[in-house]
């Protein structure tokens, strides 16, 4: 029998317990909030914890390379609780994305990653899906030119890993943030802010080469990782909510006991089940670089990324006036699962995709692509 | 059929005699308001003496809209909601002779602003819970508590309040309804910000607040009934004249798709059909609800428009926004600002999706609405009620 | 101010009042149960009564021809009515589509139609949208070559209005039913069985040349007056389930008063009050053939469609085990929404003929009709 | 770990064993299965003697597909489903020996059907309103009342049974259960005509009917709490191996859209996606649960695997009558009859949406399912109860 496992290892447990208790630790909601008003000190020294004291940028990196070499398994449980926490940490955009691009170039880039000495990037807008358009660059003498709007991550990165059209193919090349402009976007989500990218004959150096497919296979793994992330914000937002109406009473009963409220968080409830077995899926058909990893990730792009927006929406309107206010947390889930329900294709595209990919095509085979 | 007709004649000849005697142009513009109240053209369904000519309330768009053709002043009623959606059909149903006399045409003119101190951190929904204790002092109440999503409390000079006066009673008996005066020293305004980044809201912390007795609205002990004549005006108002297709949200949408065909997809354009028919489907049921009411059937189904209002709402700023894509991603502005008036189309897409949440939670969540449906249109059984009988003070909170 | 009414008048109430009491006296819902075991024995002397004895079925036609001269206002309220018992009989089918194809042809076929002497069916299958592709038959001579499938109204009609393509355009020819061989379905309402009709040179006369236009307003009539019915489904639906759970206990309450139901009941009344509106507006427009008429029957097919269905699916949930009974009426709602929602152009069908009338096309006018 | 594996390598020794010894093709059947069921390979799980090896229930399907690949007979486990799913665990956990002797292993074999009598017209979400009385008289009960939604009543020899045996207590605490022969002759079976034309199941009128005490299982007045059992069983059948992508009612309709090219829509595309994801996730949501159950963390979600697909059943059949369009408003036939099991795929699309109706309904109600599911899996509150206190015969019928 060759199922994959949908569970959690004991490893995977022991992973996420020390992952959540450091958040527990030292992530306040409040600073988070902060980041709505431009105060980011949280970021840096969180990250720190997390990439080099924890270790964890190099969750993805061969042990031969200076990582761990661990798998999209323990990738998933770090962006699980990163979602549940609304941690304001380029795990997903540098240790994920940045570095499967780059997992296996030989540079000592990844060497550099692994050790979270260095923070990556890729240069491409958030809401690009795996098989999206690319924005590409245009490279003369390894100098950079070009803009990339909405790009996650590079507020944290010292590295961007543009990818770069040339005649043999695409390329990827590193350019030292310090070596380019980089505009701050006001973002729907703070904590994940976005900037827009501009390069005027920065210097890069090329990193990889024929990069088309590690591209792709990062923006892939961006999307089954972020689900994960969403099934954590999910998560959170129905342990919130339920918590805060069994707590709160009105009409002498306690808010949770009304019916149509229960049936309401149980049905969130049989979508964040199912959002954890998606996102496992698609995590432990990564991991064993199964061959349905494609279709895996399609349904738990588009699966998850509806349901972390409507689990968000429904902690705000459960928790009634005190969701809307602003020391509130909920909003903030709220605010990262909108961002994420367009990031690496939204479900919508991840469904057009995954339609081609179980032969339900859209147009007719006889008639053609028409209406 | 005659006699209806009648009326609206001899009522548009009121109006143009009015305008012929107060040039809206050249005359002051509070001169004019006032006026124009004394004259029953500010309210018509009100009694002559109090804006009004006793006539029905159907009558009211046509005349604003012939003053507003003759480019006179308004009264800003954007700014003064509470006034005129509730405080002003509360102190009609309630109010002394004294009290008419002394609020109600500042009231309509502008010249005082009214909020609302009703809600409190524990008494959202459940209402009746409010904690907030007025204490007789001879001929004045002393109040002491905490209320909670006062708009414009910055602005107004009163406020209609609902204060627990008997703790010992079960909750609904022991309420009285108070005008107070937000001037009072007692009083503090603290902005209270939102998830849009803005503070639309304030909490109002009450200390030692004093009220003339002659500022009570209805009897000791009758609060709540007072309190649900304000509720229920709010949850009626359903506006004017008639809306036409694509206004508000459905038209900023539909404007996005007109604009952006690079980004169209089937899903997409599903969704935005499916929300344009229920738009369209919401905006004649609101015709249709204006036609009831200007023949004198009115009921509780203005609840039943105020779930669809925040329905279509929110699902349509979160299309607008996964249409948008990378633009969606972007905000306008987090700086924190004090408006006087929700802005939704001015300001962005994020802002919308977000200021939209509320909808479905202010002025009544949509949970609520749907029982009031359920029980007042559809005869379904309330609630069980465990606090029906038990002296407010000794309910778990 | 040129607002259509959307409220029903005195005449059209005292209207509703006189075939709701019929239909009261008159139709046993045992008796419509009883068709799907092959007894039909209801319907010819119910339809004589509502077509000769109260006349509808002139309703449309103008007094000068022999018809009563009232307009689709008053159409919609019979429509209503029928739905709300679903009452099996062609009313819809022959005194509004078929009607509609002739009328103003100046035929005396008109004239038998109105007093109701003569039942009439268009011969196209049910499913046909209003802009949907016709069945367009042969005429050899005056005889007629062809297979019509599924068609509503054949088993109760004298006369098929049948669609001929001939030289210069689409003509309708009347066919006697008895010339032409009917083959009953087994119909998944069987309070509106269809049949398949088969012309194998069966004689007709040519009651309309250049007749696209009347077989198209003959549709979207049918449309239009379809919502009405439909609302008229939705409205048993939502009353007899809230009369059915006033009544019933269960854990010594009444059903009703559990809050999940509660809310469902009132999302249903909303539904149903929207519901009202659309095919009060289209049956408005139509009868003041007001340009905006087109686009009204499209929302009220597309919106009064989804509507009975979702109205006839929560009835017999929320009337647990006995709404499964073949004994209860409800399954009778069911089969007669789920049927009307493919009927003159599925809901879907509906919506992308409205994108086009109101300016929101899918495909982009630059990018051509990509998908 | 290699605990585990030690297990299962010696369990199928034992099946290779037993497969040897007893031919599958030339045993006689019920000579095989009742030899199956004394070597404890009929449920690993139950106890040795009892037809099984008290090993971990995980093992069995492996067991089962065994039996399957050696072309073994089966104890038809789809007509017999009352009787293995639900009366074989709660008299494992309420029989006595006697009862375990006489009643396990012709139920396993096959030899003996079995059917439910609990569902009545007056007691359906809420069983404990059971009124059916069940009277001593010596060391018997006459039993005398109505049953209804009671499938193979007309092919079972026993049938598990709830009756009142004493009124004058609160509901919950006068119920006994039983196992009655169906053969007495004061058992009527009608059957009862299903929306889709069949009558899957029976209305059961019991009249003067005789059991002898010793076919009582557990003690008198305990009957909820044994009914309880049985009901946790029914809810928890989530069926045994792996189940392929596109089983079941996704699959018709895939393959349905994969034949109909010419009836492609751009909003049933978007649909069948959506319901495609989603019944993807269900099976790798019970694939999950399955997974779990193996390693021994069972716990309430079963009820909301039954909740999900009675959602997706519904949804998709009815998606497929609109793809399909003029053909969906076809059925296949009316006529009245008796089938023993469920025939989605069998019988055409009008069946499917109408039988998939019942799957929200039948073995506890979506709306009960959400109930449980709030209540046990995510602990808020029960209902507000009225009738846990007042003896069965002053509650309000």
């Amino acid at each position: 029998m060759t199922e994959l496992n949908l569970l959690y290892t004991d490893v995977e447990d022991d992973l996420r317990r020390t992952v959540r208790d450091l958040l527990e630790d030292r992530l306040d909601p409040s600073a988070v909030i902060a980041m709505y008003d431009g105060d980011r000190t949280v970021v840096d020294p969180l990250w720190k914890a997390i990439a080099q004291d924890l270790g964890l940028a190099g969750l993805l990196i061969p042990e031969a390379e200076g990582g761990v070499g661990a798998s999209a398994r323990e990738a998933a449980i770090v962006c699980e609780e990163l979602g549940r926490a609304v941690a304001p940490v380029p795990f997903l955009t540098s240790a994920v994305v940045a570095t499967i691009a780059v997992a296996g170039s030989g540079q000592e880039l990844v060497a550099d990653l692994a050790a979270g000495a260095t923070t990556a990037a890729l240069a491409v807008p958030f809401t690009t899906a795996p098989e999206g358009p690319l924005p590409a660059l245009v490279a003369t003498n390894g100098a950079l030119t070009g803009t990339v709007s909405s790009v996650a991550g590079v507020l944290e990165a010292d590295v961007l890993l543009v990818p770069v059209e040339e005649s043999d193919g695409l390329a990827i090349y590193a350019v030292p943030v310090a070596g380019t402009t980089v505009q701050a976007v006001a973002s729907l989500d703070m904590s994940r802010q976005l900037a827009d990218v501009t390069l005027d004959a920065a210097p890069g150096t090329r990193v990889r080469s024929d990069a088309a497919n590690s591209v792709r296979a990062a923006l892939r793994a961006g999307a089954a990782m972020l689900a994960s992330e969403q099934v954590g914000v999910a998560s959170w937002c129905l342990a919130g909510t339920v918590g805060y109406l069994r707590e709160r009473r009105q009409f002498g009963r306690q808010v949770g006991g009304f019916q149509a409220l229960k049936h309401r968080l149980a049905d969130l409830y049989v979508g964040v089940e199912s959002g954890t077995a998606v996102a496992r899926y698609a995590a432990a058909a990564l991991a064993a670089d199964d061959s349905d990893s494609q279709v895996a990730t399609a349904i738990a792009a588009s699966y998850c990324g509806n349901l972390a927006v409507t689990a968000a929406e429904e902690a705000l309107q459960l928790h009634g006036g005190i969701g809307m206010t602003w020391e509130h947390p909920v909003h903030l889930y709220l605010k990262r699962a909108k961002t994420d329900q367009l990031a690496f294709g939204h479900p919508g595209e991840q469904r057009r995709r995954l339609a081609d990919l179980v032969d339900l095509p859209f147009g007719s085979t006889e008639a053609g692509e028409s209406q | 059929m005659n006699t209806e007709t009648d009326v609206a004649d001899k009522l548009s000849e009121q109006v143009t005699t009015f305008l012929a005697e107060h040039d809206p142009v050249t005359t002051d513009r509070i001169e004019f308001l006032r006026a124009r109240f004394d004259a029953g053209l500010a309210w018509v369904h009100f009694p002559v003496g109090r804006g009004g000519l006793g006539l029905p309330p159907g009558l009211q768009p046509e005349v604003d809209a012939r003053f507003a053709e003759a480019g006179a002043p308004d009264n800003h009623p954007r700014i003064n909601v509470i006034g005129l959606g509730m405080a002003a059909p509360t102190l009609m149903a309630y109010g002394t002779e004294e009290q008419l006399d002394t609020f109600l045409r500042p009231l309509w003119t502008g010249e005082q602003i009214w909020c609302q101190l009703f809600s409190e951190p524990g008494a959202g929904s459940d209402l009746a819970a409010v904690a907030t204790r007025a204490v007789r002092d001879g001929d004045h109440w002393v109040v002491d508590g905490q209320k909670v999503w006062t708009s414009s409390a910055q602005n107004a000079q009163l406020a209609i309040l609902l204060a627990r006066t008997d703790p010992d009673v079960p909750k609904h008996a022991g309420l009285t309804y108070f005008v107070c005066d937000m001037t009072d020293p007692g009083i503090e305004v603290r902005p209270l910000r939102q998830i849009t980044g803005e503070a639309e809201f304030n909490e109002v912390f009450l200390t030692g607040v004093r009220i003339p007795d002659s500022q009570r609205l209805g009897a000791v002990g009758e609060g709540w009934k007072v309190a649900n004549a304000t509720l229920n005006n709010e949850r009626l108002a359903i506006g004017g004249g008639p809306v036409p297709r694509e206004s508000g949200m459905v038209g900023v949408v539909a404007a996005a798709w007109r604009a952006n065909p690079g980004r169209r997809r089937p899903d997409l354009h599903g969704r935005l059909m499916e929300l344009w028919v229920e738009s369209e489907a919401a905006r004649l049921t609101g015709q249709r609800l204006r036609q009831k009411l200007a023949v004198g059937q009115p009921g509780p189904e203005g609840a039943a428009m105020k779930l669809t209002f925040a329905r279509l709402a929110q699902r349509l700023s979160g299309l607008e926004l996964e249409l948008l894509g990378e633009e969606g991603l972007r905000y306008d502005d987090w700086t924190l600002r004090r408006p006087l008036e929700v802005d939704f189309l001015g300001r962005g897409p994020g802002y919308r999706y977000l200021r939209a949440k509320g909808n479905s939670i202010e002025g009544g969540t949509s949970e609520i609405l749907l029982n009031i449906v359920a029980e007042r249109v559809l005869g379904l059984p309330p609630e069980p009620r465990v606090d029906r009988d038990v002296p407010f003070k000794e309910l778990a909170k």
